[in-house]
Parts: structure tokens; sequence; C-alpha cells
């Protein structure tokens, strides 16, 4: 069971960042040598602040970007540098569902359309892809006569529904979803949450999850690793890593979580992080996380720490874990 | 700061480069030659062959362009072929007249359309708004050289009003009053469209800006419309305008053929189409650089004031 | 997907009482144009006996100079003012889309070379260079849509770019990459679509200032010439009869001025509903 | 036609409805003219726009002007030619004086001449003082006389001396290059007017020459004001911003109220050209087919609208020209004849282009429509004035066109039509050839006898015109505009392009 | 404790080219002096309109239809926009939802301060600016003397609702609204401000409404919670009521569609969505969704149950236990 679908090894992906103003072109390190590995069947949770590169992660390993650096191993073949022809094959096992359900579907495109989208790759006949597409709308819980609709005429849930049957049309091994809940209404997020649960344990989907609400990477992940500035910092089982965080910052991201049931919110120990992210294109030397921990030592000041397996399936970069 | 306008600086001068190459081709590819007013029937080969030699046009487009630019960067323009001056007299002649007329139609133009878009901004949908809406779309559709003439057969014919055309009342002594009544009509022409494409752009910027969150905030703390609209609104609304500035700077070089020709009014825009119909391709192509320098300085300039005024840019540099 | 964009646009416009006068009018003038030959007079026919006659019931615009019923010839003139203001803007869009659309799919160094060309071709003075070309190429009306087409592509190239930049983002165009669906697909399905609008609206704008400009053009002497006459010709002919027959001047003059406004109108009423697309 | 009713008009050369509420004559004042471009280089050698040739003809007079079988003498007291013909002598008025003030002598005269015959300097003034068998040679004979000595006989050639307009050698000498020279943002001349001020773009400003030789003008400035836009220019006019300027017809009725009209005869003459040069209409009843074809009047009207401005033409002299004959064939309006007359050309499915400047084209039009009746098809095409004359002058755009409206001003001199017919002119622009007439031109400008002469030149246009080498129209008048303070108009000797000959004599009254 | 703001009945529609737009149908609550009330929603709810209708800046095709809004006694509802100025900034301020866009880009953070500070409580310009600096200082702003020069761009997220919130606190208002506060920010910001707001309302006796959609939010901070559904107020009551004695059907929806850290347990999502508030529902607006859902909700809207001195709630499944 236990047998990755994906590694990913010492990836990084620099953008360059064009400046008029002034001298030379920068780049932003968006992920910076970052690996880890998301096995079959299993979600994977990705968290972090916003702008410390967790998108481009998922984009990098479904290839929307070509990495810098290092390697993607995608069901045993290595993608990382492979041409588009090449990767013409891998495509459709690998599916993405996006954040903004208004930005992500062409308006000018029917319901019917959009999922037919993924289909007309495969070689399935007109008949065939009606009956998948019918299939998909019912699943989704949306209704069959949807599909001459536009976008334009459903709600934000509704419309995440149907970004998940397209992305569900060619049967994926492997699904990003990138924070498909943070722009629903609490009521509706719910919804979707349930419905990629179930369509995982219909089809033994593996899911990469990228969400900056904890709690909610908590309650769908079997696996969840923290970002900082590029870097992954922890990575840890989802239980494992709520009851004993060991990274300063996953302590303080566990903490800054809004806790939903006042006497627990009472009497909880906040730890609060002061000051801001530091800017991605010239991140601090040594420990990224060094400007705002409270628990620096020297050592930090000057040397990177490198994600390290200290228990089974925990790893943390902290000088201060060993 | 230094840097980035040393850049641009280099751009421009490239992009002048590249575009006085561009002009000159299209110029000399064309058929016909300055050589044909000179060349009369009773010219054999060889006497056509010597007048053009004469005006600097036998040899091949490339060397004729290099000999040109050579000179153009020891700051010499030419001679005009129809005339025989020194093409920067002859502009330096003709300057005057245009900077004149579109810097007071500028002038004006702002004048009138910046508190005008404003007040159709605020009261957006009223009725006022869609009057001077509707006489805004009538300036930008309006042939210009149709509006002269109605003007003129108005104001200097029928009501008698004001000269109708030239810079000044031929046999008096130059005044600067005589010459503003002369200007007025062509300024009023010049001003009507821009009045109207500024009115237009200002009015839908302060739309925009009244719409802005920050104005809730201000409204949030009690403070007045006016002060909202002429002390916050109005800066976020005015510094897009510098951008449109730079943009019209070329505008005073050669913006008014039209309006110059229907006015007779003696300004580069004349001297233009007149070069045109004379084949003078030295005034063409000074005219033309000096329209593109002026562009390109104009769109520097507007940056670089922008990102002064503007502190959102101001910190980016 | 392109009768959704239709209906949508339609909507747009008719839900606007300006935008509805514009079609209107822009459908009048164009179809009246295309049947000036149910007229019962000759555009053409001289006669001099005629001529100045005003506005009656037989020639309801009255007769020119030559004593040519000037209806007919305003009907034909819709025909060339039209037909420039139409074919240089299918130049002009055409161009516009493909170099800006290019421009934004592509990006690199293929963008920054067209964007280069567009701003050198911004920079000189085109209305100066149109007049030149005009000038020594012969004014006829091939040559003056293509050079204002030619010379007039820029804006529309610009506006297609940074649309087709802010779709080319869009999530339903990284989704369609991830399918490894081909970039001349990506850009039939996905981007010309959504940029059409835009390109709409340029077009409408550029219809109306080559009508302009080809009136400017005729005024200077450089505009369509005879035996063909557009509006803006026929306007800058009656400039010498204001005073005698002050109505040569106002029917070409009230022609243009409300084709010009109309499609005017119409590019800001498709653009304001782009513009509030979100809200 | 209604040659008759023309007839009675042909002499009305000066002044229609001059008002007749004469008021007081006062000095001084200042008279406004429009022109439609600015000027160019102010020099009797180089100018060649109608605005510059205006200035040069007030600014530099000339030796005198022929009018008729008349001299009117200007700078020249005497020209004399020798029994020969092959030299003349000219004598200049005594005490005559440029602008500046400094002396005019014959040896201003030899400097002006050897600078027209200077290749260098560039004036096409030159070819005037060219034949075949060389170029004209001055001697200076005494402080006032030179002598002009040609290496052959040419009749015309008293009109050519007498259009040298003379600039002094103290400004002009030791310049290489004239035309580009500073000294003509100045120019000095000797003629009625001196030069002021240009205001670029705008207006140029003469003033009154003190020591001008017919006696000092009346008005102290004349005023060349640039309105390039005519209708702007007209309202400029009724709004007494200017003061005089050249109308077409039409606008006559318009004007005459509130001002002088005044339409002399340009000695121009209007007509088609058939371009023979290798196209179609190489052939002669194709030729007289479109002839025929043609109404004359009506294409007269188009222009003039009555013959109260211009004339039917018959011939191809100028309707002042010497020896000039209506007994030639007319070809007056006749459809069937015209049919006929095609038929027997045995061409079929006729296209022919038209070419024409401008904007204005009611004469193409008409012509379009008359050679429709007949089944001629023409196609019409516009061009810019540059290209036009390339299309009638140069050899390898000739083929461009079949048919053009076209004028031309050779003056009263028969001698001079001979360039426009013989094979080997320049400005035989349609292509004509006829071996027997060229031989009657050489014949008639060597021959003395003026009763022979006129004889030759009879049979001359019989032929040419029996040919059908040119469709001539008519003889337009130029009709100018004049506020009615201005008078002694026609003292001034109203005269083609430059208007006026002298302005010395217009008068302001009050 | 004195209510100092009392809000009955208010009604507020849009009235666009779609037809009117019941964005609040009626609602009715008090603040107490020195208060936390958190009002809670989903998006659309009307939480915005309320608080736009205390101030008084309904604009455009909005109209306040019906109600009265009393502030200290006053019923301010109809009073001139004139003397509407005056209650703003001075009386109530407000914090907004996006502190990138709320401020003025082109004038300084001390420009704005002062400004306010200038008009609301007359002070002169060197004088606002020692109060500004103060603010900011209090805050959390550090080195407030250079910060105060900075323009709105120069700040990140966190530190500009930092500057929002001095700039409320700074007209020492009686009542200050935050409109989502948090929302646009970061979890570790996000903490930051609810850690600096917990502060101040130690500090101040400021009566303040807190919206947000967050139930974490409201739980942390919040006094007592208005949850608000199609434009009506379904539950109101104390923090404790609202979370461990829930009543509306709509309340115990919420709490189980939010995952909770540590707890395995499925979700329980409330299915469907929320109403068309153009076409409002004659009866409870929750009726589509609704698992107790019974005839009557259909029909008539519910009439609002106290089920204790704070609790209220409007759902007729209470009426069995009233009865
Ligand atoms: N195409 C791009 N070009 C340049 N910079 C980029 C690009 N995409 C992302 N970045 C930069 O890379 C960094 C990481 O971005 P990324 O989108 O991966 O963050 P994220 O963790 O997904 O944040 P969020 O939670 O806001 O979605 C950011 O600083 C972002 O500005
Ligand atoms: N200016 C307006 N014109 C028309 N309808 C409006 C306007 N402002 C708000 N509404 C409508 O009023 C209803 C309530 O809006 P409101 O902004 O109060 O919601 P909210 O609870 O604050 O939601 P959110 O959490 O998204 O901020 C919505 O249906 C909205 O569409
Ligand atoms: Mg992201
Ligand atoms: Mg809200």
């Amino acid at each position: 069971m236990k047998e990755p679908l994906i590694e990913i090894k010492n990836l990084k992906k620099y953008f360059e960042v064009k400046n008029s103003f002034l001298k030379r072109n920068e780049f932003v390190k968006a992920v910076d040598n970052v690996s880890f590995n998301i096995n079959k069947g299993e979600t994977f949770g990705l968290v972090g602040e916003s702008g410390c590169g967790k998108s481009t992660i998922g984009r990098t390993i479904t290839r929307l970007y070509k990495p810098t650096e290092g390697k993607i191993i995608f069901n045993g073949n290595n993608i990382s540098h492979m041409k588009e022809r090449g990767l013409k094959k891998h495509r459709k096992d690998m599916q993405i569902i996006f954040q903004d359900p208004f930005a992500s579907l062409n308006p000018y495109m029917s319901v019917g359309d959009i999922i037919n989208e993924p289909l007309e790759i495969l070689n399935i006949s007109k008949k065939d892809r009606f009956n998948i597409i019918y299939d998909l709308l019912e699943k989704v819980g949306l209704n069959k006569g949807d599909i001459d609709r536009y976008p334009g005429e459903f709600s934000g849930g509704q419309r995440q529904r149907i970004g998940i049957a397209r992305a569900l049309s060619v049967k994926p091994k492997f699904i990003l979803c990138d924070e498909p809940t943070s722009a629903l209404d609490v009521s509706i997020q719910a919804q979707v949450i349930n419905i990629l649960k179930d369509l995982q344990d219909e089809f033994g989907l593996t899911y990469l999850f990228i969400s900056h609400d904890l709690s909610m990477v908590n309650h769908i992940s079997d696996r969840i690793g923290v970002m900082y500035l590029g870097k992954l910092v922890e990575v840890n089982t989802s239980d494992n890593l709520y009851k004993d965080p060991l990274h300063p910052y996953t302590k303080a991201l566990l903490s800054s979580i809004p806790i939903a049931d006042p006497d627990l919110a009472k009497n909880r120990n906040r730890e609060i992080l002061t000051g801001d992210v530091p800017s991605p294109i010239n991140p601090p030397k040594g420990c990224r996380f060094k400007t705002r921990c409270k628990y620096k030592i020297d050592k930090c000041e000057y040397i990177e720490p490198e994600l390290r397996e200290i228990k089974k399936g925990h790893s943390v970069a902290c000088h201060l874990t060993i | 700061m230094t840097n980035y306008i040393l850049k641009r600086i280099l751009q421009g001068i490239t992009m002048l480069i590249i575009i006085s190459i561009i002009s000159f081709t299209l110029m000399h590819m064309a058929p016909g030659d300055p050589s044909t007013s000179y060349i009369s029937p009773k010219m054999n080969a060889s006497e056509i062959q010597a007048v053009k030699e004469r005006l600097g046009l036998n040899e091949p487009i490339y060397i004729q362009y290099i000999k040109w630019i050579k000179k153009v960067l020891q700051g010499d323009l030419g001679y005009s072929l129809i005339d025989f001056k020194p093409v920067t007299q002859v502009i330096k002649s003709r300057l005057p007249a245009t900077v004149g007329l579109m810097g007071s139609s500028l002038l004006l133009s702002l004048l009138i359309s910046i508190p005008l878009g404003l007040y159709t901004g605020k009261k957006k949908g009223k009725t006022i708004d869609n009057i001077i809406t509707t006489i805004s779309y009538i300036g930008i559709s309006i042939p210009s050289f149709w509006f002269g003439i109605l003007l003129i057969y108005v104001f200097a014919y029928k009501l008698n009003l004001l000269p109708s055309v030239g810079m000044r009342t031929l046999g008096e002594p130059d005044s600067i009053l005589d010459v503003i009544k002369h200007g007025i009509l062509p300024c009023i022409v010049l001003s009507f469209s821009s009045i109207s494409i500024y009115t237009r752009y200002i009015r839908t910027s302060t739309i925009v800006q009244l719409n802005a969150n920050y104005v809730r905030t201000e409204e949030a703390y009690g403070f007045s419309k006016y002060k909202i609209m002429f002390k916050y609104v109005l800066k976020n609304v005015l510094l897009p305008i510098i951008t449109i500035l730079g943009m019209s700077l070329p505008n005073i070089v050669t913006g008014a053929f039209v309006t110059e020709t229907v006015f007779g009014w003696p300004g580069m825009g004349r001297l233009g189409v007149d070069s045109i119909f004379n084949y003078d391709y030295p005034v063409i192509m000074a005219t033309t650089m000096l329209t593109a320098t002026l562009l390109i300085i104009g769109n520097l300039v507007a940056d670089i004031l922008y990102g002064i005024v503007d502190p959102r840019i101001r910190n980016m540099r | 997907m392109y009768i959704k964009l239709m209906k949508g646009l339609k909507n747009q416009v008719f839900s606007n009482k300006l935008g509805k006068f514009a079609f209107f009018i822009i459908i009048t003038f164009t179809v009246i144009s295309i049947f000036a030959f149910l007229s019962p007079y000759d555009p053409n026919e001289i006669d001099m006996a005629s001529r100045f006659t005003s506005p009656n019931i037989k020639n309801i615009f009255g007769t020119d100079i030559m004593g040519r019923d000037y209806f007919t010839r305003i009907l034909y003139g819709g025909r060339i003012s039209l037909s420039v203001g139409f074919l240089s803007m299918l130049i002009s869009t055409i161009i516009g889309t493909i170099v800006g659309s290019i421009s934004g799919y592509f990006e690199g160094r293929i963008d920054s070379f067209l964007m280069r060309t567009v701003d050198i071709l911004m920079s000189i003075p085109s209305f100066f260079i149109i007049l030149i070309l005009n000038a020594y190429l012969k004014p006829s009306m091939g040559i003056i849509i293509s050079v204002i087409g030619l010379l007039g592509w820029m804006t529309t190239a610009r506006l297609v770019r940074a649309e087709t930049l802010s779709i080319k983002s869009s999530e339903y165009v990284l989704y369609a990459k991830s399918l490894g669906i081909s970039n001349f697909k990506i850009i039939k399905k996905h981007i010309i679509p959504n940029v059409l609008p835009t390109i709409i609206v340029a077009a409408t704008l550029s219809i109306a200032s080559a009508i302009l400009i080809e009136s400017s053009l005729s005024f200077l002497g450089m505009g369509v010439q005879a035996p063909d006459a557009s509006w803006g010709s026929m306007l800058s002919n009656s400039q010498g009869y204001i005073d005698e027959a002050p109505y040569l001047g106002v029917f070409p003059g009230i022609f243009i001025l409300l084709t010009v406004l109309s499609f005017n109108i119409l590019g800001d009423v498709i653009r304001n509903t782009l513009d509030s697309r979100g809200e | 036609g209604d040659e008759n009713s023309s007839d009675d008009k042909q002499d009305k050369q000066v002044s229609k409805n001059e008002k007749e509420d004469e008021g007081k004559k006062v000095e001084g004042g200042q008279m406004i003219f429009r022109v439609s471009s600015d000027s160019r280089v102010i020099h009797p050698l180089y100018g060649n726009d109608r605005t510059t040739l205006t200035l040069v003809n007030h600014i530099f007079a000339p030796l005198y002007n022929l009018k008729g079988e008349d001299i009117d003498y200007w700078l020249a007291e005497k020209v004399e030619p020798s029994e020969d013909y092959l030299s003349y002598k000219v004598k200049l008025k005594d005490e005559l004086t440029w602008h500046d003030g400094e002396v005019l002598d014959a040896d201003d005269l030899v400097f002006t001449f050897n600078t027209i015959m200077d290749k260098k300097q560039g004036s096409h003034l030159r070819d005037s003082f060219v034949t075949t068998e060389g170029e004209v040679k001055i001697e200076k004979i005494d402080d006032l006389t030179v002598k002009f000595i040609l290496p052959e006989v040419q009749i015309g050639f008293l009109d050519t001396i007498g259009g040298i307009r003379m600039f002094p050698e103290h400004v002009y000498g030791d310049i290489e290059n004239i035309q580009a020279s500073d000294v003509n943002n100045n120019p000095v001349g000797s003629g009625s007017f001196k030069f002021e001020e240009r205001k670029s773009g705008e207006s140029i400003t003469l003033s009154k020459f003190d020591n001008f030789f017919k006696g000092t003008p009346h008005l102290d400035n004349v005023v060349y004001r640039v309105i390039p836009e005519t209708s702007s220019a007209e309202i400029a006019l009724q709004n007494g911003e200017i003061d005089a300027m050249s109308i077409t017809a039409d606008k006559v009725e318009k004007f005459e109220e509130s001002n002088n009209i005044l339409a002399f005869d340009e000695d121009r003459l209007d007509y088609i050209i058939f371009n023979q040069n290798g196209g179609k209409l190489d052939n002669e009843n194709l030729r007289k087919a479109i002839a025929y074809a043609l109404d004359r009047d009506e294409l007269l009207k188009a222009n003039y609208l009555s013959t109260d401005y211009a004339k039917p033409a018959y011939s191809f002299f100028a309707d002042k020209t010497l020896y000039k004959t209506d007994d030639v064939e007319k070809y007056e309006y006749n459809i069937e004849k015209a049919k006929e007359l095609l038929e027997e050309s045995g061409l079929k499915d006729i296209n022919l282009t038209m070419v024409y400047r401008g904007k204005d084209n009611v004469r193409e039009l008409l012509v379009q429509q008359y050679l429709k009746e007949i089944g001629i098809n023409v196609e019409l095409k516009a061009m810019d004035m540059a290209s036009f004359f390339n299309a009638l002058f140069e050899k390898e755009h000739q083929d461009e066109y079949d048919l053009a409206f076209n004028g031309y001003i050779y003056g009263k001199e028969p001698s001079t039509y001979a360039q426009v017919f013989k094979a080997e002119s320049m400005n035989n622009v349609s292509g004509y050839k006829n071996e027997e007439v060229d031989k009657l031109w050489d014949e008639a400008a060597k021959e003395k006898d003026s009763s022979k002469r006129e004889k030759l030149y009879e049979k001359i246009q019989k032929e040419i015109i029996k040919d059908a080498a040119m469709y001539p129209i008519d003889y337009g008048y130029a009709i100018v505009a004049v506020n009615p303070k201005f008078k002694g108009l026609e003292d001034a000797a109203p005269a083609p392009i430059h208007m006026f000959d002298d302005l010395s004599q217009i008068y302001m009254v009050e | 404790m004195n209510n100092i703001l009392k809000v009955k009945n208010l009604k507020t529609s849009f009235f666009t080219s779609n037809g009117e737009v019941q964005a609040v149908r009626g609602i009715s609550f008090n603040v107490k002096q020195g208060e936390v009330l958190g009002i809670v929603g989903e998006s659309g709810s009307g939480k915005s309109v309320t608080s736009m209708s205390i101030m008084g800046l309904i604009k455009n095709s909005g109209k306040i239809k019906d109600g009265d809004i009393t502030f200290k006694g006053e019923n301010i509802k109809n009073y001139s926009q004139k003397k509407l100025r005056n209650i703003r900034g001075n009386e109530i301020s407000m914090i907004f939802q996006d502190p990138m866009t709320s401020l003025n880009p082109v004038y300084t953070v001390g420009e704005q301060m002062s400004d306010i500070l200038i008009k609301n409580k007359g002070l002169n310009k060197k004088q606002a600016r020692i109060e500004v600096i103060k603010y900011l200082e209090s805050v959390g702003i550090s080195s407030p003397e250079t910060r105060i020069d900075n323009y709105p761009h120069e700040f990140s997220g966190g530190m500009r609702q930092r500057v929002m919130i001095a700039m409320a606190l700074s007209c020492k208002p009686k009542l200050l609204i935050a409109d989502e506060p948090t929302t646009a920010l970061d979890v570790t910001i996000q903490a930051q401000i609810l850690d600096l707001m917990k502060e101040l309302k130690h500090k101040t006796n400021t009566s303040t409404i807190i919206i947000t959609h967050d139930l974490g939010v409201v739980a942390e901070i919040c006094d007592r919670i208005i949850v608000m559904y199609g434009g009506l107020i379904m539950e109101e009551g104390t923090v404790r009521e609202i979370f461990y004695h829930t009543n509306h059907p709509y309340t115990k929806g919420l709490l189980n569609s939010i995952p909770k850290i540590g707890k395995e347990e499925k979700l329980l999502p409330i299915e469907g969505f929320p109403p068309n508030l153009l076409n409002p529902p004659k009866g409870c607006p929750f009726y589509e969704r609704c698992n107790f859902r019974m005839d009557i909700c259909k029909e008539k809207r519910p009439d609002t149950f106290n089920l204790s001195d704070t609790h209220k709630s409007m759902c007729f499944l209470n009426r069995k236990v009233e009865i």
C-alpha cells in the first residue's frame, strides 16, 4: 500500500522577475530544494502561508511549469524534463482542481463542453462520452439537464462540482487540489470535501491537497507537509502533526488557527508570531524562519537546516530537533 | 532612477534610428520624387540626372540614408528642397505658431475637461451626465475640418465676430491680442475633440475612484463629499492624466494638419502637408523625427513624472 | 460557444438605449448602402441643367454641383465610407489580433520583439505616415484601406495582448495545458472567444477612426478619388458651397457624424459591460 | 454651338460690372491677395509655382512684354532685331536703379544672362536660349546696351528676351549656388514693389519702390496671404480680410454683389490629349469618332457655366495667337457621325483610360458619359500632380493613359506651338506624327513675310485639326474678385498667373 | 450594562435592474456598552449591508426601507448626512475587510490619520501627528515616527490592518464595527490581529461589532453572537449559548460542517445553496436546506423564540418547547 505514486527529489522552481526599473533580473525562489513522496491512494496535504510556494509545487509536479532543477517521478516515470510529446500519455493521469471556481471554467463553454474537453484526448465515441458526462454530473450532485448550461449560471459550490467532474472524467490516478474550498462558504466547503472523499474511496485516487486552512487539511489528509518560504519544514502524518508539532513554525501555525470552540480557545496557549514573511526574492541566509523564530540559536543564522526524518514518517527541518 | 532614465534614453535613441530608417525607406521607395518639380519637359536624360544629383537623389537609398543621418548627428537637418532654406530654419519659423496653438488648446482642454470629467463622473447616469456624454461623443465623431468650416461660417461670416483665417491681421502691428483673436476658432476645433476625449477619460476614472474602497473608508470617517472629491479622489484621478499629457506632446507638432489647413494657420501641420505634396524629403523627415522624438520624450517624462508624483511607483524605483 | 458570445453581446447592446440607437443607425446605414442600387437615379449621371436643386420631393437630398441626385450619391458614398471603415478594420483587427495573441500567449523573445515593434510604430506619427503613403502611392481606395489598416493595428494588438496575458494565466487555460492540448487549440477554444469581446470593441472603434481618417484625407485631397465618392470626399467637396447649398455639407456631415458616433457608442457600450463583467 | 453669340464677347477683356461709386482716390494703403501656397525661392531663375512667379513678377521687372504686335517696354528702352534676325540689340532705360539704390546697367543684364546660361546654377530658363544649333551668346555694347547673338533664326525670340528678369550682380554675384543662398530671404530687384518680409506659411509683404521707373506706386504695401483652403479664403474675402483672389465661374454670382469681378483671357487653351504613343488612339478614325461624340459646349459649361467666362476653341492656338483661325474642322457634336467613324476604325470593345488630377472631375465624368453613348468605355484614373506629369511627359509612363484634359499657355507667337506637334519635340506629349506638317512648321518659322506666314499657319491649323491630333475645347478666362475700394485695375493689366502685370497702377478710394 | 446601539426591524433593499434585492429583511439586535458582538453568516447573508446601514452609508440604488437605528438613545436613521458625518468616525468607527485597498494610495498613512483627527477631534496638525504616532505604536507598529510618513503600499497586509485599527481607535469611538477584519490575512497574521483586538478590548471600553464568516474567530473573541442567514437573524446568544446550546438547525449545520482538529468524524454539510434575495422565500429562508423542516416553515416566517434572557432563535421547532 505504501507505494509512492509520486516521488519528488530536490525540486527547485525559480521564477525570473523582470524588473524594468532596476539593473538585473531577479529570481523568485518559489520552490527551493524540496523532496517528498506521495503514496498511492493517500491524500498529501500541503499547508503554509500565502506565497510560500504551495501552488508552485503542485503545478510543477503536474508539469504545468518546467522545474528549474530536481526530479519528479510519476508512476515510475521521470517526468521532470520530459518533452510535451512524452508527457502526453501521463497527462490524463494527473488532473487539477483549482481554487477559484470562477476563473477555472471558461465562461463561454457549456458544462458539457467543459467536461468533454479532457475526454477529447481519449479515444472514446461521442455517445460514450455523453454517457460518461451524465454519470459524472450525477456523481457530483448536478442534474443531467445542466449539461447545456454555462458556468455563469451556477453558484460557486456548483461550479466547483463541475470542476471536480471535469477532473474525474479521464479517470486519473492523481488529482492536485489547489485550495478547492477556500473560495467557498463554510456550509458549501463541507459538501465539496465530502464529494472529494467519497470519490477517493470509490476510485482509489491520490490527492495532493493544498490549503491554508489547517483544520481542513487536517481533516482530509493522511500526511501533511508544512511549507515556509519555498521550503518544506515539517512532514508528518496528519494526526501526529497536530499532536506533536516539532518545527517552531508548525507550532505557531497550529496555534494560530482559530478554534470554533470558545472554551478550548480560551484555555489554549497561543504562540503568536511576530512580523511578516520575508520576500522570496532574497530569502534570509541560514534558516529561513530565523527572522520570526523565538527559539533561534546561533547556528540558524548561517546554516540551513535540512529536512531530516527523525521518526518513521516524521521529518523536520530544524536545528533544535536533533 | 538614473539607470532607468539612461536605459530609457538609450532605448529611445534606438527606436528613433529604427523609425528614421523606416520613414526614410518608405518615403524613398514610394514613386515620384522632388526632382519632378525641377524637371521641365524640355530636359533630356542627362539634364534630369543632373537635377537629381543636385538634390542628392541619384545614389542608392542606403547611401542617401547614411549621408542624411551623418548630417543629422552633426545637427544639420539639411536644406528644404523647396525653398532651399535650412530645415532647422524652416521649422523654427513654423514651430511657435503650432506650439502656441496646440499649447493653448491643451491648456484649455485640461481646464475644461478636468472639472467636467469630475462632475459627470460624480453625476453618473443623471441627465446632465447624459447630455455632456452625448456632446463628448459628438466631439470625437465630428470631422474636424467640417466643424472648422462651420465655425468660420458662423462666427466669422454670419456673426462677423472673429477673423476667419490666418494668425494675424495684416497691416496692423503685431499684438498678442490679435493673435489670440485669430486663434480662438482653431483652438476651439482642436479642443473640442480633446476635451471630449479627456472628459470621458476623467469621468471613467472618477467613477472608478469613487467606487474604490478607500472612499468608503473616508466616508466612514465622516468626511464630506466635497472634501473626499476634491482632496482624496482628485489626486487619484489626476495622476493618470500625466500619461495622457505625455502622449499629447507630439500633437503639438503635427496634431493639427487638418485644422491648420482649414484656418490657414502657419504652423508645423501645414508645413507637414505642404512638404508631403512637394516631396520635400528633408522637411518630411525632420517633421517625422521631431514628432517621434517628442513622443518618446513625452512618454519618458510622463513616466518619470508619474513616478515622482505617484508614491506607489516612486518607491518601486 | 460563439453563439453564446453573440447572444451576450446582443443583450448588452440592446439593454442600453444608446446602444440600441447606435445599432439601429449602423444597420440602417449599412442596409441602405448595400441596396443603393434600388435608387431610381444613377449616382454618376450628370445633368448640368439641374445643378444645386435644393432638397425636394423628387430629390430628397437635392442635387449636387453636377446635378446628380444627392441622396443616391450619399447611398453610394456610404458604400465607400463603410467599406473603408470595415475593410481597414478587418486588416487592423486581423493583424492586431494575431500579433497581440501571439505576443501575449508565447511571451518571451517573440513578445518583446513584437511589442518593441508596436512601440516603434506607435512613435511614428501615424496620420503623417498615412498622408505620405497615400500621397505617394496614389490614393486609390485599396491603398487607403490598406494604409489605414496597416497603421492602425497597434492599439488592437496591445489590448489583445493584455487580455491574452490575463486569460492565458487563467486556470481554465492552465487546465487545458495540463491536458497537453496544443497551443493552437487552446488559442482557438479558450483565448479567442474570451478575447473576442475586446476585439469587437477595438474593431468598432477602429471602424470609427478609419472613417474619420478617410474624411480627413479627403479634405487634404488624398482620400478616395472620383468617380468613387465617400461621405468624406462629398463633405470636403461641399465646403465651397456652404453658403449657396449648405445641404451639400450637412448631409454627408450628418452621415459621417452619426456613423462614427454609433460605432463609438457601440464600442463603449460593449466595453462598459466587459469592464463590469466581474461585478 | 452658339458660335455667333460668343463672338460678340470675343474682345471682352476686362472688368465685368465694375462698381461705379467712384470714391476719393487716396495714396497709400495696402492690398491683400490670396495665394494658396507659400512662396518658394524668390528668384527669377527658380520660381515655377504660381505664388513665386507672382512675387518674382512684381519684384523683378521684365525687359518688356509683347502685346500682340506691340511692345510694352519695362526695363528696356528699345529692342531691335538685326536684318537677318540672328542678333537682337537691347537698350536699357537710363537712370534705373535697383531696390537698394544701386545703379542698374548692362553689366547686370550680362550677369543675369550668364547666370541663366551657367549650368551649375541649374535654371530651367536656360532651355529657351539653346537651339539645336547651339547656345545664344550675349555681348555688352555699352553701359546700357547689349547684343544677343543667335545660332539660327528663331522668330519667337523677341518674346524670349522680353521675359528676362534682371537681378543685380552686386547682390547675386559670387554666389556659388544662388538657389540655396540666404540672399533669397531678401531678394533685390527693380520691379514696382520691393520685398519687405515673409512670414513663413503666413504672408509675404511687398512695399512700394519709390524709384520705380513708371513712377512711385500708389499703394504702400501689397501682401500675399497664404490661405490653403479655398472655402476659408472665400469667407475671408467676403469678410474683407483679403482684397483679391481668383475664383471659379460658379462663384461669380456670389461675389459680384460685394466685389468687382475681373475676367480676362489667360491665353490658355483647354484641350483633351489624345495619346498616340502606341495606344488605341493611334487610330485616326477612333480619334475623330471621339471628337464627334463630345459636346464642346457642355464641356465648356462644366467649368465655366456659360460662355461668359470662356470661349469655345477649335484651333490649337490660343485665342490671341497670331494667325489663329476658326476655319478648321469643328467636330460639332454628332453621334451618328461618331458611330460611323467608329465603325470605320474597325475597333471593337474599346476601353480607354482617362487620367486626371485633383478633386474636380466634372469634365472627365462628362467625357465618360458621352463616350458611353457610342459604346466606348472610359475608365477614370486619379493622379497627383507629379504622377500626372510623369504620365504625360515621361516615355516610360506614357502607356498609362489614353485621354487626359490638359491646358497650355504658349503665348501669342505661333511658332512656339511647333513644339507641341513636331515629331521629335519633347513637348509633343500626344505623340502626333505628320511629316508634312513638320515641314510646314519649319517653313513658317523661317518665313519673314507675314502674309505668307499667315497662310502657312492657317494651313498647319487645318491639317492638325483634321488629323484630330487633339480636341480643343475652350479658351478659359481667369476670373478675379477684387474689393471695390481698389481701382485702376485695368491699367494694372490683368495677366495670366500673376494676375496683374503692373501693380503700381492700382490705387485705393475712400 | 446599557445598550449603546439598538437596531429594530431594519430592512434594507437594493433596487437593481433585475428587481429589488432584499439584502436585509427585518432584523433587530442590540449592542451593549463594552461588549464584543459577533455577526456570522455566509456570504450574501446581509452582514455588511447591516453595518453599512448603521453607518448611514447605503448609497446609490440602496435604501433603508424600514426600521429604527438608535444610537446612544437617539434614532439616527433619519439623520441628515451632515449630522451623520459627525457621528461617523467620531462615535462609530469602522474597519474594513480589505486592508489592501481601504487606504488611499496617494497619501501617507500619517496624512490620512491626521486628517481624521483634525476633522473629528479638532486637533491642529502638530497635535494630530503626535496622536497618530501614539496610536500607531499602540497597535504594535515599530518605529512609528518614521512609519507615519510611509505610503500604504509600503506596509504589508497585516500592518495595514493595524493602521486601520489605529485609525479607528484614534477617534475614541463608542462603537467599533469591524467588517471581516482578518479574512484577507494569513492565519499567522490573523492571529496577530485578533490578539491585538482582544488586548484592546481589555484596555478600552469600546463596544465592538465583529462581522465574519469564520466561526473560529467569533469563538475566540466575541461575547455575544448573531447568526444571520438570508437577510434575517437566525439565532442570537452568548458565545457559550451558540456553541454549546445550539438551537437553530442552521447554526447546527454550520458547526457540523467545519472540521475540528483532532477529530476524525465525517463532516456533515448543509446540502443545497442559500436563497436568492431577489425573490426571498416567504417562509423560513433556511427551509430548502433544513433537515428538520416542517410544512409550516415554507408558508410562514418563524417567530423569534426567546430561549433565555440572552438566547433567541427564529425556528418553529421551539414552538414545542414553549407549549
Ligand atoms: N508565474 C510566476 N511568475 C513569477 N512569480 C511567481 C509565479 N507564480 C508564483 N510566483 C511567486 O512564487 C511564490 C510562490 O507562489 P505560489 O503561488 O506557489 O504560492 P502559494 O503558496 O500557492 O500561495 P497562495 O496561498 O497565495 O496561493 C510567490 O512569491 C509568487 O509571487
Ligand atoms: N450595492 C448593491 N447593489 C445590489 N445588491 C447588493 C449591493 N450590496 C449588497 N447587495 C446584495 O445584498 C446582499 C447582502 O450583501 P452583504 O454584502 O451584506 O453580504 P455579506 O453577508 O456581507 O457577505 P460577504 O460575506 O460576502 O461579505 C447580497 O445578496 C448582495 O448581493
Ligand atoms: Mg496558491
Ligand atoms: Mg460583507
